[in-house]
């Protein structure tokens, strides 16, 4: 059955196909479905804040011919698509005439860089520490933390930052208030700037974390919970393997399958969070720039930066799932001719 | 995608004892007394009851701008010259509102329109999951791809692109809006427990017993998936608030009606972290964190109740 | 000390506690396996067959635990008092087990080979067995042993047939050839012919290594074709015990009897006895404890009755 | 005119293989034919191991799945083309029972939750005193009292009490045909004659037939009259039980009666069986329809 992987492969693009494709096109709709055109209420409200604008008809005219918005819809909806794919997304409402893609790429590092650390440390500790409350030789004084987990997966990262930045930044003064990087140090691959990126990305990276590191332990607890009932784990029992070596490789490695899966299923609640946290921190990420947007009703900036982020959880996912059948073995190696 | 990409938390149905003992079931010894669902639930209970005194004896009016003296403490305490009074227990915010009826208004609300959203998802995610499971072949295709696709996206950007173009959403609007991202998990759960159960000895036999799939569907089928049911309601219930408090810490949604989400928002925005004003914030706060954890424990109960090989171990 | 029993199960007794009272689910039993022997441990579902081997191996799962008695090896060393690291060191060297669930008793994310190969590298003492080419060399035997082809040496369990996957449990089981093989059950998920092959797999290891086996199971007929010597247990007891050709030509409890004549088979076309719960239930009055036993024939043993 | 009671002409069932299934199509059963007459009722066993496609035929005749191709007449009616009504005829009076006698009680519903349900559906009784009436005329049948067991839960009856229940209410429906799947391969061995007598006297008391389908060859042997042998999908031998057992023709038959173990230490296995190395996800590909030989009067053998 090789065709399983082609097949896996095949639905898995697709699938991720349509997804941004189907969030392209809804950003499209929205903007249209906005009362008024922008640039119209662009120039509008340039006009009420500065006074009469002489000749205003004519340049929003211009803008509309210039930006094709007196093309027949379908005609803007493709030339739409065509420039969402080269992440082309016009131009900024509030810092005119700034590109919104170089907004986002400014952000898009920060962001990154915060999501990938907070996903790696909840994957390898969340799942390290799930085994180990899993385990019937860990000792009980340890498994009594469990319940404490339960608090923690229910505390949401927003909530969470608040909370942080109240004890550790303003009453412990341990980390920095906002920001994520301090104005003194130089940007690039030095050792200040390192070290002053990690104290800054400390806080941020916990309020995420406390939350899904939770999910993750709960979630690897109850797959070993179910995999000791099987029979090779028995059997390995009964071969008297060194328990250690049982643990990871008869029960955590069959139990990891199915928390790649949870992964996957975490990482849009991840993204969400992340943009919460990263507007309580100032932390300079798409999240703010989605606060910022909202803040000064910039459209073009929320519609975009939100448009990216589905974009990257998107893609997150699809790698996620695409690296499931490189573990398992049922899929990859079937037939056994090979 | 199999049986793997099942809800994480919930796996399977209890395995029956194929032994036969005829051992009586006393309540302490049911399922049901699970000490995280009972501690959820009523927890959960008190804390509606509270709301529901407040509402009648505490005077609302409070809740709006202007309606006390401003950057009051609570009780007992003191910032910058004022004491707190018992007129105000939980202290005031900038802006001259009691935080007690903030809280009073805003918890309502946000308990509310969570569990409507995730009313609506819940019978939206049955009535999909059931009839994939069930029907299967194109329904099933169709029901799965759309699922896998809305899966993969954050509810919160989405609605968050809808509300930045249409910021007038009303109660029911929103509820719907955020329904649209809490119908997922009850479709994948309740669809793969469809699909095994459809296979299962009793269904076949209610079939040869000339039952119609509705009956098959809601008699023999649903009442085994109680616990699902209900912990599917929990945590979309969850999701859908967070998600909404999210829009509103954004600065998203009906800003002028008070609500837990929007008081972290004027909270945020009026640097009353800085400012050492902790009630303004860790006020909601803690009620939310309270609700989460009440609705967790009651789902983390009904997972256990739905297998009870999470039990202990 | 050179002794002819292979183990010798003294008084063993298992019990549940259950909240409402305790269940002994092993009642008291007592029997030897001898060097080279098939023994066969037959009884009906809740016999409490599969929970003795459990206790042997202490696998037991909680809250069942070990009420009494004492298992000995080779008459020298006592399993149940051993301490677990001591335990473990006898496990799969001198204590095997071959288990029941022919489909999920192989780790599916190993390779055969690894699973094999990792009972050898916990048990073997001698270095020069460890080495990757004396390992290949020795699974590749095992392999050939039980009659797989080589290919299986590089596949996943998946790959496997239910009847190819039990060949695997017997060549890991015999690996380190230990002294006792536990079966439980082998061959009970298994079609008739594939059935047939894995009972001559184990047929031939026992002819080849001389490993004991205790073989478990509920199969009157099968057991009839494996085993030298059967014991039969009712409700946590032995009731019955003796050689095959003795217990089942001449059954002498009123329990075996009933087994042996509610058993269709394809000798000849005979109207079945039937038995209902409640008739099966009557066996229970005869079993009030301690059993005694009277020896009906050479090594013929059965609970009196009366 | 006498009719047959169910008639079964080459029938086939392809599973997969659609337009938008990627994985190959795989032949469940192929050229199977069966013919069960009206009187006297008989049990027509169906024997295979696992694979052999005899578990799909369960399915086919109670309307789990579609036949691919091929004839089922019940009555002399296309059980494909049958009206609404004629459908709940066949559905009442076509009944199963299965292997698992645990899994077919809903663990939600005391076990009278079975008899409630057809008699609701098929209006089998108006009030209660007739339906307990009916309720407590079918477990007499099998032995059993109402007021022991039809309030209790499943999992407080024992594996042959589960199983007397489900004949029980298959006899409620005075069915003519049941399909018993394994009916007793989940039954601890001592029960199992309790089963298969209530199948005999179905059969010669209340002209029921049965389709018994097995694996088991020693029980089909004691009860069954007529045999049909199934290997990959295709009828390899079929004939009275009886003939196939003593006098098997066809190779595949010959070994797997030659594997049955019987219950005597002195009649050993003679000789080895040697197994191909065999891959579980075998195919089975579709094939000409086999020659059939006639090697005793009733016992056919296909050719190959």
């Amino acid at each position: 059955m090789g065709g399983l992987t082609i097949r896996y492969l095949m639905r898995r693009i697709g699938i991720y196909l349509f997804t941004v494709f189907a969030s392209a096109t809804l950003v499209f709709l929205i903007a249209r479905a906005t009362p008024g055109d922008p640039v119209e209420s662009r120039w509008r409200q340039i006009e009420m804040d500065q006074g009469q604008i002489p000749e205003i008809e004519a340049i929003i005219a211009r803008y509309k011919t210039r930006f094709g918005l007196d093309d027949p819809l379908s005609v803007q909806y493709v030339k739409y698509l065509g420039n969402t794919a080269r992440f082309d997304f016009g131009y900024s409402f509030s810092q005119f005439p700034t590109p919104v893609w170089r907004l986002i790429r400014r952000a898009l590092p920060w962001s990154l860089g915060l999501s990938v650390t907070t996903l790696l440390i909840s994957f390898f500790v969340g799942n390290t520490v799930g085994a180990i409350f899993a385990w019937e030789r860990t000792p009980r004084f340890i498994k009594s933390i469990i319940p404490s987990t339960l608090i923690f997966t229910s505390v949401p990262s927003v909530l969470a930052a608040l909370f942080l930045l109240y004890v550790f930044a303003m009453l412990l003064r341990w980390f920095p208030l906002a920001g994520a990087y301090s104005r003194d140090v130089q940007p690039g691959w030095n050792w200040p700037f390192i070290l002053d990126v990690i104290k800054y990305g400390t806080l941020p990276v916990l309020s995420i974390l406390i939350v899904n590191v939770g999910w993750t332990v709960l979630g690897m607890r109850a797959m070993l919970v179910t995999i000791a009932g099987e029979d090779y784990v028995r059997l390995a029992e009964a071969k008297g393997l060194n328990p250690f070596y049982t643990l990871y490789r008869y029960k955590v490695r069959n139990a990891l399958l199915p928390q790649l899966t949870g992964l996957a299923l975490s990482l849009s609640g991840l993204i969400a969070g992340q943009v919460l946290v990263e507007t309580i921190f100032a932390y300079p990420g798409m999240g703010l720039l989605i606060f910022q947007g909202i803040r000064s009703q910039d459209y073009p900036v929320i519609q975009a930066t939100s448009y990216m982020l589905i974009l990257l959880t998107a893609t997150s996912v699809l790698l996620i799932d695409l690296l499931y059948p490189l573990i398992d073995p049922r899929i990859t190696h079937d037939g056994g001719q090979a | 995608m199999t049986a793997a990409t099942s809800n994480r938390l919930s796996s399977t149905l209890p395995s029956p004892a194929s032994g036969y003992q005829d051992v009586k079931l006393s309540f302490k010894h049911s399922p049901w007394y699970n000490g995280k669902l009972l501690a959820g639930a009523s927890v959960l209970g008190l804390l509606v009851l509270g709301l529901l005194v407040g509402h009648s004896v505490w005077d609302q009016e409070l809740a709006y701008v202007g309606s006390s003296p401003l950057n009051l403490p609570p009780v007992g305490l003191e910032y910058k010259g004022q004491v707190g009074t018992w007129a105000h227990p939980l202290g005031t915010e900038n802006a001259g509102r009691d935080m007690l009826a903030l809280i009073i208004i805003g918890a309502p609300r946000s308990l509310l329109i969570g569990f409507t959203a995730a009313i609506i998802g819940l019978v939206v995610g049955v009535l999909l999951g059931f009839s994939a499971g069930y029907l299967g072949g194109r329904v099933d295709d169709v029901v799965r791809l759309a699922t896998d696709i809305t899966m993969n996206i954050p509810g919160l950007l989405v609605l968050i692109i809808i509300q930045s173009a249409l910021p007038r959403a009303g109660f029911f609007t929103m509820a719907l809006l955020l329904s649209l991202f809490s119908w997922q998990g009850a479709t994948r759960v309740f669809r793969a427990q469809v699909l095994s159960m459809k296979q299962s000895g009793y269904v076949l036999m209610a079939r040869l017993s000339g039952s119609s799939p509705f009956d098959i569907m809601f008699k023999e089928i649903m009442p085994n998936l109680m616990p699902y049911l209900v912990s599917n309601l929990t945590f979309g219930t969850s999701y859908s608030i967070l998600t909404m408090v999210g829009m509103e810490v954004l600065g998203l949604g009906a800003q002028r009606i008070p609500s837990l989400g929007v008081t972290l928002n004027n909270a945020i925005s009026a640097s009353a972290i800085l400012r050492g004003m902790w009630w303004w914030w860790a006020l909601p706060t803690a009620v939310l964190i309270m609700i989460f954890m009440c609705l967790l424990l009651i789902a983390v109960g009904m997972d256990e109740v739905a297998n009870p090989r999470l039990r202990d171990a | 000390m050179t002794t002819d029993q292979v183990m010798t199960i003294q008084n063993l007794s298992v019990e549940y506690p259950t909240p409402e009272r305790t269940v002994f689910a092993v009642n008291d039993i007592s029997f030897e396996i001898k060097r080279g022997e098939i023994l066969g441990l037959i009884g009906e579902s809740g016999s409490g067959k599969t929970t003795a081997a459990n206790a042997i191996l202490r696998l037991l799962e909680r809250p069942g635990r070990v009420a009494g008695g004492q298992v000995w090896l080779n008459g020298e060393t006592e399993l149940l008092s051993l301490p677990e690291h001591e335990f473990r060191q006898l496990r799969w060297s001198e204590l095997a087990l071959v288990s029941q669930g022919a489909m999920n008793s192989l780790n599916p994310t190993m390779r055969v080979r690894d699973q094999i190969a990792d009972g050898i590298r916990a048990h073997e003492t001698n270095p020069a067995a460890l080495t990757k080419r004396a390992l290949q060399a020795r699974i590749h035997e095992l392999l050939t042993m039980v009659g797989l082809p080589d290919r299986v040496y590089r596949v996943y369990p998946h790959e496997l047939s239910g009847g190819m996957k039990q060949r695997v449990g017997i060549a890991m089981a015999v690996a380190l050839s230990p002294a006792l093989v536990i079966a439980d059950e082998p061959t009970s998920a298994l079609d008739v012919i594939t059935q047939r092959v894995v009972a001559q797999t184990l047929l031939d290891i026992r002819d080849r290594l001389g490993i004991s086996v205790l073989l478990i199971g509920h199969d009157i007929a099968l057991m009839a074709q494996l085993a030298d010597r059967i014991a039969v247990m009712y409700d946590g007891h032995i009731v019955e015990a003796g050689p095959v050709t003795e217990v089942l030509k001449s059954p002498a409890h009123p329990y075996t009897r009933m087994l042996m004549d509610s058993m269709p088979s394809l000798l000849e076309r005979k109207p079945l006895v039937v038995v209902d719960e409640a008739a099966k239930l009557e066996f229970s009055h005869y079993l009030k404890p301690p059993l005694r036993f009277v020896e009906v024939a050479p090594g013929h043993r059965v609970a009196q009755f009366d | 005119m006498k009719q047959n009671l169910l008639e079964i002409r080459d029938l086939t069932k392809i599973y997969g293989g659609g337009l938008l299934s990627q994985s190959p199509p795989v032949v469940a059963l192929q050229h199977f034919d069966l013919l069960i007459p009206e009187e006297p009722a008989q049990i027509v066993t169906i024997a295979g191991e696992s694979g052999s496609g005899k578990t799909t035929l369960a399915n086919l005749i109670l309307g789990f799945v579609r036949l691919t191709s091929g004839l089922m007449l019940y009555r002399g009616m296309d059980v494909t083309r049958m009206t609404k009504a004629e459908t709940l005829t066949y559905r009442r009076e076509v009944q199963a029972v299965f292997q698992d006698p645990y899994s077919v009680y809903n663990p939600y519903y005391r076990v009278r939750h079975i008899f409630d349900v057809v008699i609701k559906n098929f209006r089998l009784g108006s009030g209660r005193r007739e339906s307990r009436d009916l309720m407590e005329d079918a477990l007499r049948l099998v032995g059993m009292k109402g007021e022991d067991i039809l309030h209790k839960y499943p999992h407080q009856l024992s594996g042959g009490q589960r199983q007397r229940m489900m004949v029980a209410r298959a006899y409620l429906m005075k069915p003519t045909l049941i399909v018993a799947d394994e009916p007793v391969s989940m039954i601890d061995a001592s029960l199992r004659a309790m089963i298969l007598d209530i199948m005999l006297k179905l059969r010669d008391e209340h002209n029921i037939s049965f389709l018994y389908i097995t694996h088991d060859l020693s029980t089909a042997y004691q009860i069954g009259d007529e045999m049909h042998l199934l290997y990959r999908g295709l009828t390899v031998e079929k004939g009275s039980t009886m003939r196939i057992i003593e006098n098997p023709q066809h190779a595949y038959a010959k070994d797997l009666i030659a594997s049955v173990p019987v219950p005597d230490p002195a009649k050993k296995w003679q000789g080895r069986i040697q197994m191909a190395d065999e891959n579980e996800a075998t195919r089975h590909t579709l094939s000409p329809r086999p020659v059939y030989w006639e090697v005793e009067p009733g016992h056919w053998v296909a050719e190959g």
